[in-house]
């Protein structure tokens, strides 16, 4: 038996062909591209006063499209991503009121995973198509919701904002600190623990998944578990950042959520996607809007520049490649 | 960087930022339309530039960062229709920080450091009620739309508006929504008076004031007293033409126009004067008394009415002008 | 051991007592869907460093058998205990920690995965770490032991041939050292040097004292692999058979219930035809084809060998039009072709039976008439009922010609079996005015009857004068059956075989670049 | 069936356990939501008995046929195989572009211009999703997503165009069938809903989106041209949303960019209801105004019971999940 001689490339070569496999490397560039752009029109972002209100912006939703690229990796979508981050927001700001923060915090994640649960239950062990399922989860979730709290409010503190999204670090946005913990804490669960890669395998077939003799049931509620937690955080970053409750505040992450992941290259029929490419899709997508305003822009052009930016960006690779071939085609 | 800005800034005009949460929407477009026509006007357009920003969803995440972007970008005084009645603290505390004076303006807010320019939602509503209470007949059953649940003027006004009714003896025998969307008025309204044909009155907060009718029309019933007011054209008209035919309502409304009374205020304070810091304005009110003289029977049912305000003298013609985004 | 012949009445066959070394005893397992029985009083057993054969018609019950065994599927009722340990739990799982495992007949391997972490990550707890890198040391040290060193652990399984993934999966269910190791047509894929590597591993687990459970349709491997075996028929016993004491028509005759003969019927005479050339293509250039001339007359049927993965299933997609290609010359039924697409390809006379008849081949949730219609949908034509009703005696006709057992056009076709499943694929291009017809292995793991019924009409068409392009992973059918064969070798054509020089050595040979007497060395590489 | 044999006799309950299996397993899955919303409507009907008439049949059937007229593009969108969630925005695009041609090019101008805007819609749709491969949803929503932007960008002041009385006339007025009052609208769509049923199920073209949405790759590999029937069936989503647009412009007289929000979950609600795969291959028109007709007699009995407009999103959730977890369980005995 001869030594492997196999694995020899260094580390970072690996990384290069996994965030080319995860299909990251088109929305990295868009986001580098993006970044350079908004710099020279608006060189302030790089104040530490806009950098933190962008983050603040950005972190949210960059939560949500995590939540949602769980989803989306076993295969499924989370119509009710909204509806959670909704739920979990406003039993966040409630046990403020009343609760220390960190048990405040359990409550708050604790009802956004009570509804990945079900969602999961439904999926993986009754077998319902998941965006049949959490379309019909969304109307349930954003009903309890309401029937919580009706309106805005709740018992965020300035203390809260401060260490979510206030000034605590030096020159670096606080929130930016607890995406990085929470991106980190993903990864080493998808890609470094046998349950990540499992989660990664039911999207790709989960018959083969349990063919293998692993829980592909299992691996599936998981996810959606592990999914609504990273929502929750996301929903718990915005009350820190809005200062408050709002029973409709998740409303407007359920499709922004869904093209920042299709921005991140992820595939919809799931086994392929990218933390990183996701994180830098949501800060892209998240930031159309303030890059408009600096440029002067009318704010309508930012619906027409987002869905252009998905759609190239997804799109552009594919007429390259096709063109790519052609071109070939002809040489030979 | 803000408050020596300012002060630089006495000779020029002032920087005026506006943020509106919910772009594409009527109402709100009416009263920005309304608030650029002030200020063209003779007597502001030396004084103010605007700096508009929309965002979507009615989100107060996108409303905050958008107030900050305007902070970043120097304004003198920061206008806005809050999303939320608490999510753009973040955003005021920094204004406040840099002294660039914060309105919210069309909606209530709760905060010390912000002056509020509204209409007197509240009051709107209750309104509403007492007319109908004052207008039912011998039959008190009454059916409720209210506006979209979850957001802070429906669920801040509906339980006062649901007290008066109940203690003024109206038994409440349906409950819907009307989505602030006349199209979903009509709907719900058919479905309730399917189940329900024998309502002796509707209350239907800030819209359906053609809606409510229309449903009665369709299912062949008498017309009843109707509370409605999203101010639309139609609305009015709806009141004037059926008239005859016995439809009574009162359809309580707030002037879209109320951002260019924000505006008046803003640069009233820009120029060093006092103003009150809250500051209320009572609904318009269009009953079929005065409906005639609102009907703009050459304008389309969901024009919005309220594109002035008393004192302001704002012109339809630049009003439309600017609503097609000049 | 004598062979024992089932009589034609379904009574179980009484289960003979297992010795008590036995390491693998099934006792009277039964599995039924619903109305359905699969398996009914099946009773057999397995020595230690025993191989021990199942086979049957498709749908006798071999992969059912199978399942049930490596926990893939609870049985309905019945027994098995492997080394004491009784294993019904239906959980995977339970049957591995038992030391049974198991390749199936569908690949499970996970597509996205790469080569290590399919082979790594089923012998682990959810929640423990993983790494690449270790895993991926281990799996090539795995291969290499296995003599699999072409493989590379860092590949995505989906970027490997479907022999390299038959690899994989076997080595995955080898890996661990099983007590009892199951291979559902685990040789399906495999072309003859990769069942001479099946049969070294298997003698090598063998002489550790595993026990084998070897499912397959190929009869010739038994005699060389088998110790001792059960034949099934409709989810029963049909007979025993063990090593040196049987023929295989013996066995066929016991698997079909019948006499049946395993001979192939010959090639027709070629027709002298006035029309054009069916095909012909001059340096063909494609994805994994490297340059490749073939001329089809009409009538004549082109076999294609090789192993898999040397161009076989390009080629064949590529004169379809479902992959783009270029040649420097393209005629396709006496027309010039610049760019084939496969709406092109069917108007311009080609068929194409695919590889995998459940993704490539049929709508499953669609009935049989219709997926027989499915190439023949017009726009602005009738569809549906009314269609089928028009169509009603090309339906009926192919239904009976190839013998397709089924309720009827409205049945879907997912409730089929698969040898039928196959011969719907191959009958939407009977009686159609084809000129050409392209079949990638149709007779892969369908059985015997269903194998006649096929060559029949494969020769059927060769006499009505369309050309057929013929690649089989059996040697055999390739020179019994066709007039002439072309054999594959990294995407080139090695050889091209006819008349005397048309032996299974000679396409073997060709087919693992060892050059036969005509060819020169130039050729090949 | 007339003859039983000896086996069938002793196991009698059995066999008629199965007959009621074999003949509820053959009916038609667009039956069922039929057949579901008639135990609603009675439930009603036993609740408060004013309910059980022609005139609230045709009521809820009114509102009904308007969100189906809105979902029957989405119907054909699911079948072959995608989703569309640019109905919302292709409707308010559809009735802004068609009040602002009425003026230059009067009504008939302004139907075909609305017309073409959706096909142009489709057409894009479909040859990104065909053509670069992207996913249908994420495609939509990015449609969704742009022509929001296109529609605020360009359609200044249309939606306060006065809407012509024909149009009105055609959607809103009500005639009279055997003393039974009924909205236009109600025929309208249900030739619309035969119009189309016919196409999917008797035409090749209507056939292909099933094979299609069932199975891509044996489609293309049957020769059938896979991206054409893809991009045709987005067009044909877009159209009827389309029209779906100026029914909603005639009957509730108004029109706003955000008039087809209401219709992004909703449709796929009444697909879905309807009886349809979400993972295409499967549904009908007929279904989805089942669908639709549960959906909107489920309104009706949250308003019979004064739940308020909250419980009733719960209630509406809860049905939804009922039905698909009904359907699957079906699909896969
Ligand atoms: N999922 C299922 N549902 C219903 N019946 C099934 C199912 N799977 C298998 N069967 C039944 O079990 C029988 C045996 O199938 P099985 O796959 O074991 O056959 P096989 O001997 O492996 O055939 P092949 O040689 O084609 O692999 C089939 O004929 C069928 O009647
Ligand atoms: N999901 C299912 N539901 C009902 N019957 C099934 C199902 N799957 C298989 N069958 C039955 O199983 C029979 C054979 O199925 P199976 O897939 O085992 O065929 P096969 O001949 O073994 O094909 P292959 O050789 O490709 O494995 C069919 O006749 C069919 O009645
Ligand atoms: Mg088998
Ligand atoms: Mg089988």
């Amino acid at each position: 038996m001869t030594l492997p001689t196999a694995p020899s490339r260094a580390w970072n070569a690996h990384g290069v062909t996994r965030l080319r496999r995860e299909g990251a490397v088109a929305p990295v560039a868009a986001f580098l591209v993006f970044f350079i752009v908004y710099v020279i029109i608006n060189p302030g972002l790089l104040t530490r006063f806009q950098l933190q209100s962008a983050a603040n912006l950005v972190v949210p939703l960059a939560l949500a499209a995590l939540g949602q690229l769980i989803i989306v990796l076993v295969g499924g979508i989370d119509i009710s991503i909204g509806a959670i981050m909704s739920l979990s927001n406003v039993v966040f700001a409630l046990s403020m009121e009343h609760l220390p923060v960190p048990l405040a915090m359990l409550a708050g994640i604790g009802a956004g995973l009570a509804c990945g649960l079900f969602n999961g239950f439904l999926v993986a062990y009754l077998r319902l198509p998941a965006i049949a399922v959490t379309l019909a989860s969304a109307f349930i979730i954003g009903s309890i919701t309401r029937e919580i709290m009706d309106r805005p409010g709740g018992g965020i503190t300035p203390a809260f904002y401060l260490a979510t999204s206030g000034e605590l670090l030096p020159y670096l946005p606080i929130s930016i600190f607890w995406l990085a913990i929470v991106g980190v804490a993903l990864w080493l669960v998808l890609q470094r623990s046998a349950l990540g890669r499992h989660i990664y395998g039911v999207g790709s077939s989960a018959d083969s998944v349990r063919a293998a003799g692993l829980n592909a049931r299992g691996a599936q509620l998981a996810a959606f578990a592990l999914s609504s937690v990273i929502v929750s955080f996301g929903a718990i970053m915005l009350a820190g950042s809005t200062i408050t409750g709002d029973p409709r505040s998740g409303d407007s992450y359920l499709l922004s959520s869904i093209a920042a992941v299709a921005l991140a290259g992820a595939a919809f029929t799931g086994g392929r996607g990218s933390i990183l490419g996701t994180i830098l899709a949501a800060c892209t997508l998240g930031l159309v809007g303030s890059l408009l305003f600096f440029a002067g822009v009318n704010s309508y052009w930012q619906y027409v520049i987002s869905a252009l930016i998905v759609i190239s960006v997804v799109g552009v690779p594919v007429i390259w490649r096709t063109t790519y071939l052609a071109i070939r085609r002809v040489r030979s | 960087p803000g408050a020596a800005t300012a002060a630089a800034k006495t000779d020029k005009k002032f920087v005026i930022g506006f943020e509106q949460p919910l772009g594409g929407q009527a109402w709100r477009e009416t009263g920005l339309a309304a608030l650029q026509a002030l200020a063209h006007s003779p007597a502001y357009k030396d004084k103010v530039t605007l700096k508009i920003v929309r965002t979507n969803d009615n989100d107060a995440a996108q409303q905050n960062a958008a107030m900050q972007n305007l902070i970043a970008s120097g304004v003198d005084a920061i206008l806005f229709d809050p999303a939320s009645s608490s999510g753009a603290n973040a955003a005021i505390t920094q204004a406040t920080a840099q002294k660039i004076p914060v309105i919210a303006n069309g909606g209530p807010y709760d905060s010390k450091d912000v002056y509020v320019v509204s209409t007197d939602w509240g009051n709107a509503g209750t309104i509403g009620a007492k007319w109908l209470l004052a207008n039912l007949g011998t039959n008190k059953k009454v059916a409720v739309l209210e506006g979209l649940a979850g957001v802070p003027l429906n669920d801040g006004t509906m339980p006062g508006v649901l007290k008066i009714l109940k203690d003024g003896g109206a038994e409440i025998v349906a409950q819907g929504t009307n989505g602030w969307n006349e199209a979903t008025a009509q709907q719900n309204m058919a479905t309730i008076l399917r189940s329900n044909p024998d309502v002796g009155g509707v209350y239907s907060f800030l819209t359906g004031g053609q809606g409510v009718p229309e449903a009665f029309k369709a299912a062949g019933l008498k017309f009843v007293p109707t509370v409605g007011g999203s101010g639309y054209n139609g609305e009015a008209c709806e009141l004037s033409n059926n008239a005859a035919a016995g439809l009574k309502g009162d359809m309580v409304f707030g002037q879209p126009a109320i951002y260019a009374k924000g505006l008046e205020q803003a640069v009233k304070l820009l120029e060093g004067k006092k103003i009150a810091k809250t500051q209320l304005f009572p609904p318009l009110e269009i009953t079929a008394a005065n409906a005639k003289t609102y009907c703009l029977p050459d304008q389309a049912a969901n024009f919005q009415l309220g594109y002035d305000f008393p004192g302001l003298d704002i012109k339809v013609a630049d009003v439309v002008t600017y609503y097609q985004g000049k | 051991m004598t062979v024992l012949t089932a009589d034609g009445v379904a009574t179980p066959v009484a289960a003979p007592p297992a010795p008590s070394n036995a390491l693998l005893v099934v006792q009277n397992l039964t599995k039924h869907y619903g109305p359905v029985v699969a398996v009914q009083d099946v009773s057999f057993y397995c020595l230690p460093g025993e191989v021990h054969a199942l086979i049957g018609e498709n749908g006798a019950g071999k992969s059912t058998i199978a399942k049930m065994l490596a926990g893939a599927v609870v049985p309905t009722s019945g027994s098995v205990t492997a080394g004491g340990i009784a294993l019904v739990s239906g959980r995977i799982k339970d049957a591995r920690l038992a030391g049974v495992s198991c390749a199936f007949q569908e690949l499970a391997l996970v597509p996205d995965w790469t080569v290590a972490e399919n082979l790594a990550l089923p012998d682990g707890a959810a929640l423990r770490g993983f790494s690449q890198r270790k895993s991926i040391h281990a799996a090539t040290a795995l291969l290499a032991g296995l003599e699999l060193d072409h493989i590379d652990a860092r590949a995505l399984v989906s970027s490997l041939s479907l022999a390299d993934r038959q690899f994989v999966e076997i080595a995955r269910a080898i890996t661990g050292a099983p007590k009892a190791l199951i291979l559902d047509e685990a040789s399906s894929a495999l072309g003859p040097p990769g069942v001479e590597w099946l049969f070294r591993r298997i003698r090598e687990l063998t002489a550790l004292g595993t026990s084998v459970i070897y499912v397959s349709h190929r009869l010739s491997e038994l005699a060389v692999i088998a110790d001792r075996g059960t034949v099934l028929r409709d989810g029963r016993v049909a007979g025993e058979f063990s090593r040196g004491n049987w023929s295989e028509d013996q066995l066929i005759s016991m698997m079909a219930g019948r006499e049946a003969s395993k001979a192939f019927p010959s090639s027709p005479p070629l027709p002298v035809s006035s029309k054009p050339d069916v095909l012909r293509i001059e340096n063909l250039v494609a994805e994994g084809l490297n340059g490749i001339s073939i001329l089809i007359k009409p009538g004549e049927i082109l076999g294609v060998g090789g192993l898999q993965g040397h161009g076989q299933r390009e080629l064949l997609r590529a004169l379809f039009g479902a992959t783009p290609a270029s040649a420097s010359k393209w005629m396709l039924g006496g027309r010039p072709v610049r760019r084939l697409t496969p709406v092109k390809a069917v108007r311009l006379g080609a068929g194409y039976v695919p590889e995998d008849r459940k993704v490539e081949g049929l709508a499953l949730e669609l009935g049989v008439g219709e997926n027989l219609l499915a190439p023949w949908l017009k726009p602005f034509q009738r569809g549906g009922r009314p269609r089928l009703a028009s169509e009603k005696t090309w339906i009926s006709g192919v239904i009976a010609s190839l013998s397709i057992r089924t309720r009827g056009p409205l049945e879907n076709a997912g409730a089929l079996s698969g040898g039928n499943q196959q011969k719907i694929v191959f009958g939407r291009w009977t009686d159609r005015s084809r000129t050409l017809i392209l079949l990638h292995d149709p007779t892969r793991g369908i059985d015997v009857r269903a194998k006649q019924e096929l060559y029949k009409a494969i020769i059927e068409l060769s006499r009505q004068g369309v050309g057929v392009l013929w690649f089989s992973t059996e040697v055999e059918e390739l020179v019994n059956i066709c007039h002439r064969v072309v054999v594959l070798y990294e995407g080139k054509i090695a050889d091209e075989l006819e008349g005397d020089r048309l032996t299974a050595e000679a396409v073997v040979g060709a087919a693992v670049g060892v050059a036969s007497p005509g060819v020169s060395q130039r050729e090949i590489s | 069936m007339t003859t039983t044999t000896a086996i069938q006799t002793v196991d009698d309950t059995r066999t008629r356990v199965t007959n009621l299996a074999r003949i509820v397993s053959r009916m038609p899955r667009s039956a069922w939501p039929l057949l579901v919303f008639v135990a609603l409507f009675l439930i009603g009907g036993l609740i408060r008995p004013g309910l059980l008439s022609i005139d609230s049949l045709i009521g809820t059937a009114t509102f009904a046929m308007i969100l189906a007229i809105a979902s029957f593009g989405q119907t054909a969108a699911v079948i072959q195989g995608g989703v569309d969630l640019s109905v919302p925005n292709t409707i308010a695009f559809s009735a802004l572009t068609f009040l602002t041609l009425i003026g230059p090019l009067g009504p008939l101008g302004g139907l075909i211009g609305a017309l073409l805007g959706g096909l142009a819609i489709g057409l894009m749709n479909g040859v990104i999703v065909a053509k670069l491969g992207l996913t249908p949803i994420v495609t939509t929503i990015a449609m969704n997503g742009l022509l929001f932007g296109v529609l605020l960008l360009t359609f200044k002041n249309s939606e306060l165009t006065v809407i012509p009385h024909l149009l009105t006339q055609l959607t809103a007025t009500k005639f009279s069938l055997f003393g039974v009052k009924i909205a236009a609208v109600l025929p309208l769509g249900l030739l619309l809903m035969i119009v189309l049923q016919l196409i999917l199920s008797y035409t090749g073209w209507g056939r292909s989106l099933f094979l299609v949405g069932s199975a891509p790759e044996a489609a293309k590999l049957a020769g059938q041209p896979v991206d054409r029937i893809r991009i045709a069936g987005y067009a044909l989503s877009s159209v009827i949303a389309a029209i779906a647009g100026i029914v909603l412009v005639g009957f509730y007289a108004q029109a706003s960019a955000t008039m087809g929000a209401d219709y992004l979950l909703g449709s796929v609600a009444a697909v879905l209801v309807g009886g349809a795969s979400i993972a295409g291959g499967r549904g009908s028109m007929v279904g989805t105004f089942g669908g639709a007709l549960v959906l909107g007699q489920v309104a009706t009995l949250v308003a019979v019971a004064n739940l308020g407009s909250n419980i009733q999103q719960l209630i509406y959730g809860a049905i939804v999940l009922v039905v698909i977890a009904l359907y699957s369980r079906r699909a896969r005995d």
